[in-house]
């Protein structure tokens, strides 16, 4: 079997290439990137592919024995993110062949991205994480700079303040845990964190839990999420919008239903769904009252987000499935609208609601795949935006949850009004019919919406599958608390 | 910015201290296995006399001896041999980074780890140095 | 209390480090403020690794050691803190080229002026 | 706790709030650099010189150089007192409830050199055990590179990260 330690190394050693190549010879840093993560691409749906099939791909790195070494794992949870970041970083990659930055260091950030989330996504150690969670940050926050305006480097200092106090706290909350342990491993947590002290068990768990709300931008940790996407080049904001909350809500759920089941759950449960609910509220709000698009959409990431940490929060299998769908279901309608909106700022110069006036005649097909990524959002099936929520208040009323399964139910009436109001102006607003188009767009940037849009109704489905394959990882987790033993 | 002048007695001294610097920093960087120090420690040291040198003479004038392909170039090799060495296990049949897969003692692979993390280090702070003191025109 | 008082310290440090990044308008001291924040996390760890009558983690002397693992999970956040250091002085010197100073409410209303 | 560990802590949060306080960021970034000294000897006081060294030549060092190396070309407020004391009343209430929250964790904390706490337990121990056995003295290095060698290249990946970040914010991603 493919060590999936490669999977992570092949992006990060393979950023070297890109920066130092475009020295020697111009514009060979996008033919390299797309090499790298051809290879990339290939192992992750390999290992991913034989993770779901059968047992789990794990190893320990330098053949180090768990819980003392770092162990690695590819199994039902992580192995959709792996494929999502892969598959999810070939598709903007086309795009930015044209639409996007195109010198040699901006692809080197763009390997060293993808590396440090997958490393967040098949990383059993919680230190290990953290240093993943860094490495994609540190990328991030230079991709967002790249933008020649000004304020993109304001908005991308910003992004780096606040996502370097987030990925400190929860560094923090790591020091808690492993004071009161011993350990860093995370099945070995899970087993002596109950026993831990009090103080301590919490303070790890609240620790970790604040930095990465922040990294997923929960309301009121939010305010690094709209400047940074509306200033950052429609590709760098497609892809963080695809992968770089969706990955630290990942690590969220994963710490949540993996590590601390038995901390003081009553309390901590509550915390979440109020953080949940006012993500849901003021995302929405802050969404409706925007006006340019690229900050409606970043702000309606917070209620998506706020969704899926309901999931969490269930934490029924069914929900806990519905929110992986949704995490899944999110990106790739996500990424879809920032490409769009990056295409049609190109295409027609418009970048506001108002200015969006008009817009399904004068563009009618890329307007028509908008409409459905904004179905998909609002929760209409047969997308699956809407299998996702379906889901998650399917396993909120599975277990009693009416304040879960009625948040889950706004968020959508939310959603219909915010997106509603943008498509209501496509479609049925006055604009101005007779502008012609004042920019031509690329082959590979239609084509990546277009991936996006089919991707939205075809994954529309999904829902049993991904139930399916969670069922033995679900079933593991909880024998091996029952037991008290490391899985 | 005003012009730069240069004191001599700064630049004596640095002349003077830098060879001693540079002997630590290459001793700490080698010798990590037995006492302390590693690739980070000594890779800083290592380039802290590139800093030393721009502070004295002036950072354009430093910067002329020490191009910034070479800089990107050095901290990728180091980057890469890193990988190399990890990757080899893979080839043996050993997991990713296992240093006793060589059939020599670990400390081989290690010394080896630790050059190429001195490398990378080392490049990459004088790099920033230089990256962050340059004026906007060069 | 008193004597954890190191950890008190760490505690006193994440604080200031905090008040000053979120409080100070001068984004130089922002950044200062977030090395203050994380220096006090670093502090946390190497108490954790203090032990009573014990010397370096180099086993060819004799124990007992301090702990070597957080000693080593904080040369690698050093080493992570100095380079996100760096990329935010390198934005600083580029929001500097762009208006000309590096108090964030200037910066904020220069960017109004332009949008209008 | 010793006097000087007491003392050592006296002086670091001293020059934190000095630097906290400074209106003048070069005075905030000389007083940065003492208290990173400050901490450096901490460190080789809590037996971590390895940590320590590292300390001394980045944050005394090398962070310092970065920072006087930006303030020498930009500007340096002026007028007005030296230092400055009002804070928003939200921050005071914020970072107040953080800092209340942690306190009242640390009587749980096992005491400063407790041979017992569970950290000297688990991991710590396989890794002092296991050292010799590959030839290396310093568990350190023996941590850093082979137990735990995964973190170390994800590190080395978070420089390479840094100098390509610069070079892009910089706009010379091709230069």
């Amino acid at each position: 079997m493919i060590d999936p330690a490669l999977l992570v190394a092949v992006p990060l050693a393979g950023s070297a290439l890109p920066a130092v190549a475009s020295r020697l010879r111009p514009r060979t840093g996008w033919p390299l990137a797309l090499g790298v993560l051809l290879v990339q691409s290939v192992l992750a749906v390999w290992v991913a592919a034989a993770a779901l099939a059968g047992d789990p791909v794990r190893t320990q790195v330098a053949g180090i024995p768990a819980p003392f070494g770092i162990g690695l794992l590819v199994d039902a949870l992580s192995a959709p993110f792996v494929v999502l970041i892969a598959l999810a970083a070939l598709a903007v990659l086309a795009y930015t062949r044209r639409g996007g930055p195109r010198s040699g260091a901006f692809y080197s950030l763009y390997l060293l991205l993808i590396g440090g989330l997958t490393g967040v996504c098949v990383t059993t150690d919680v230190f290990n994480l953290y240093v993943f969670l860094e490495i994609s940050g540190l990328a991030s926050y230079g991709m967002v700079a790249q933008a020649d305006r000004g304020a993109a480097a304001l908005a991308a200092l910003k992004y780096l303040l606040v996502g370097t106090v987030g990925a400190s706290l929860y560094l923090f909350g790591v020091g808690y845990a492993y004071v009161a342990t011993g350990t860093l491993d995370m099945a070995a947590l899970r087993a002596a964190l109950p026993a831990a002290s009090d103080p301590l068990a919490l303070a790890a768990l609240g620790l970790m839990v604040l930095g990465l709300s922040v990294k997923v931008a929960l309301f009121p940790l939010h305010t690094w999420k709209p400047d940074a996407y509306e200033a950052a080049p429609p590709g760098v904001a497609a892809l963080l919008a695809a992968l770089a909350s969706t990955v630290a809500a990942y690590a969220l759920g994963r710490l949540l239903l993996a590590v601390f089941p038995g901390v003081a759950e009553a309390v901590v449960d509550a915390a979440l769904l109020g953080l949940a609910a006012a993500s849901i509220v003021a995302g929405s709000l802050l969404a409706y009252r925007s006006e340019s698009v690229a900050r409606l959409l970043a702000y309606s990431s917070l209620a998506q987000f706020g969704i899926v940490v309901v999931g969490f929060v269930v934490a029924t299998p069914t929900a806990i499935a519905g929110s992986v769908v949704h995490l899944i279901g999110h990106a790739v309608m996500k990424a879809g609208s920032f490409l769009v909106v990056g295409l049609l700022a190109r295409t027609h110069d418009v970048r506001t609601v108002a200015e969006y006036a008009g817009l399904a005649r004068r563009s009618p097909y890329v307007s028509a795949g908008f409409a459905v990524l904004a179905l998909g959002l609002i929760g209409i099936p047969p997308t699956v935006g809407f299998a996702g929520k379906f889901y998650i208040a399917l396993g909120a009323i599975e277990a009693g949850s009416w304040t879960a399964a009625a948040l889950v139910l706004a968020s959508t009436l939310f959603g219909l009004v915010y997106l509603g109001r943008v498509l209501e102006r496509m479609y049925v607003g006055e604009g101005d019919t007779h502008a012609g188009p004042t920019g031509a767009a690329s082959p590979g940037m239609y084509a990546a919406v277009a991936v996006a849009v089919l991707a939205t109704l075809a994954l529309g489905g999904v829902g049993p599958l991904v139930e399916g394959w969670l069922a033995p990882v679900l079933d593991g987790l909880d024998a091996g608390l029952a037991m008290g033993v490391v899985p | 910015m005003k012009p730069y002048h240069e004191s001599p007695v700064v630049t004596h001294t640095v002349r003077v201290v830098a060879p001693f610097i540079l002997t630590f920093g290459l001793f700490t960087l080698l010798h990590g296995t037995k006492s302390v120090g590693g690739g980070f420690q000594g890779g800083v040291i290592v380039a802290s006399v590139a800093v030393l040198f721009a502070f004295a003479f002036g950072v354009s004038q430093t910067e002329a001896t020490l191009p910034g392909v070479r800089i990107v170039a050095f901290a990728a090799l180091g980057l890469l041999s890193f990988a190399a060495v990890a990757g080899a296990a893979l080839v043996v049949g050993r997991p990713f980074l296992d240093t006793t897969a060589f059939g020599v003692s670990p400390v081989y692979p290690v010394e080896v780890i630790e050059v190429a993390i001195g490398v990378t280090v080392a490049s990459v702070v004088t790099g920033l140095f230089f990256e962050l003191a340059r004026a906007d025109d060069a | 209390m008193l004597e954890r008082l190191p950890y008190l310290a760490a505690i006193a440090l994440v604080g200031i480090g905090l008040a000053v990044l979120v409080d100070d308008e001068h984004l130089v001291k922002k950044v200062l403020g977030l090395n203050v924040f994380q220096t006090g996390i670093f502090l946390f760890f190497v108490t954790a690794a203090a032990r009573e009558g014990g010397s370096a983690p180099n086993v060819a002397k004799a124990g007992p050691y301090a702990n070597p693992l957080p000693q080593v999970l904080i040369l690698t956040a050093i080493v992570v803190g100095v380079s996100v250091t760096a990329v935010a002085l390198a934005l600083l010197v580029r929001i500097h080229a762009e208006y000309g100073t590096l108090r964030e409410d200037a910066v904020r209303a220069a960017i109004e002026e332009g949008r209008e | 706790m010793t006097p000087l560990v007491a003392a050592l802590l006296a002086f670091v949060v001293a020059v934190a709030v000095v630097t906290a306080l400074a209106r003048d960021v070069l005075v905030a970034t000389v007083a940065f650099a003492a208290y990173s000294l400050g901490l450096a000897v901490l460190w080789v006081v809590f037996d971590a010189p390895d940590v320590a060294l590292t300390e001394a030549a980045v944050g005394a060092g090398v962070v310092t150089a970065l920072f006087v190396a930006v303030l020498s070309r930009t500007t340096r407020p002026v007028g007005g007192r030296s230092f400055s004391l009002s804070v928003s009343p939200t921050v005071v209430i914020v970072v107040g409830a953080l800092t209340a929250a942690l306190v009242a964790t640390v009587p749980s904390l096992p005491a400063v050199g407790d041979p017992d706490a569970p950290a000297f337990d688990g991991a710590a121990a396989y890794y002092l055990q296991e050292t010799g056995a590959y030839g290396i003295d310093n568990a350190v290095t023996a941590v850093l590179v082979v137990f735990r060698g995964f973190d170390t290249f994800g590190e080395i990946a978070v420089v390479f990260t840094a100098v390509v970040a610069v070079l892009v914010v910089r706009g010379r991603g091709d230069a």
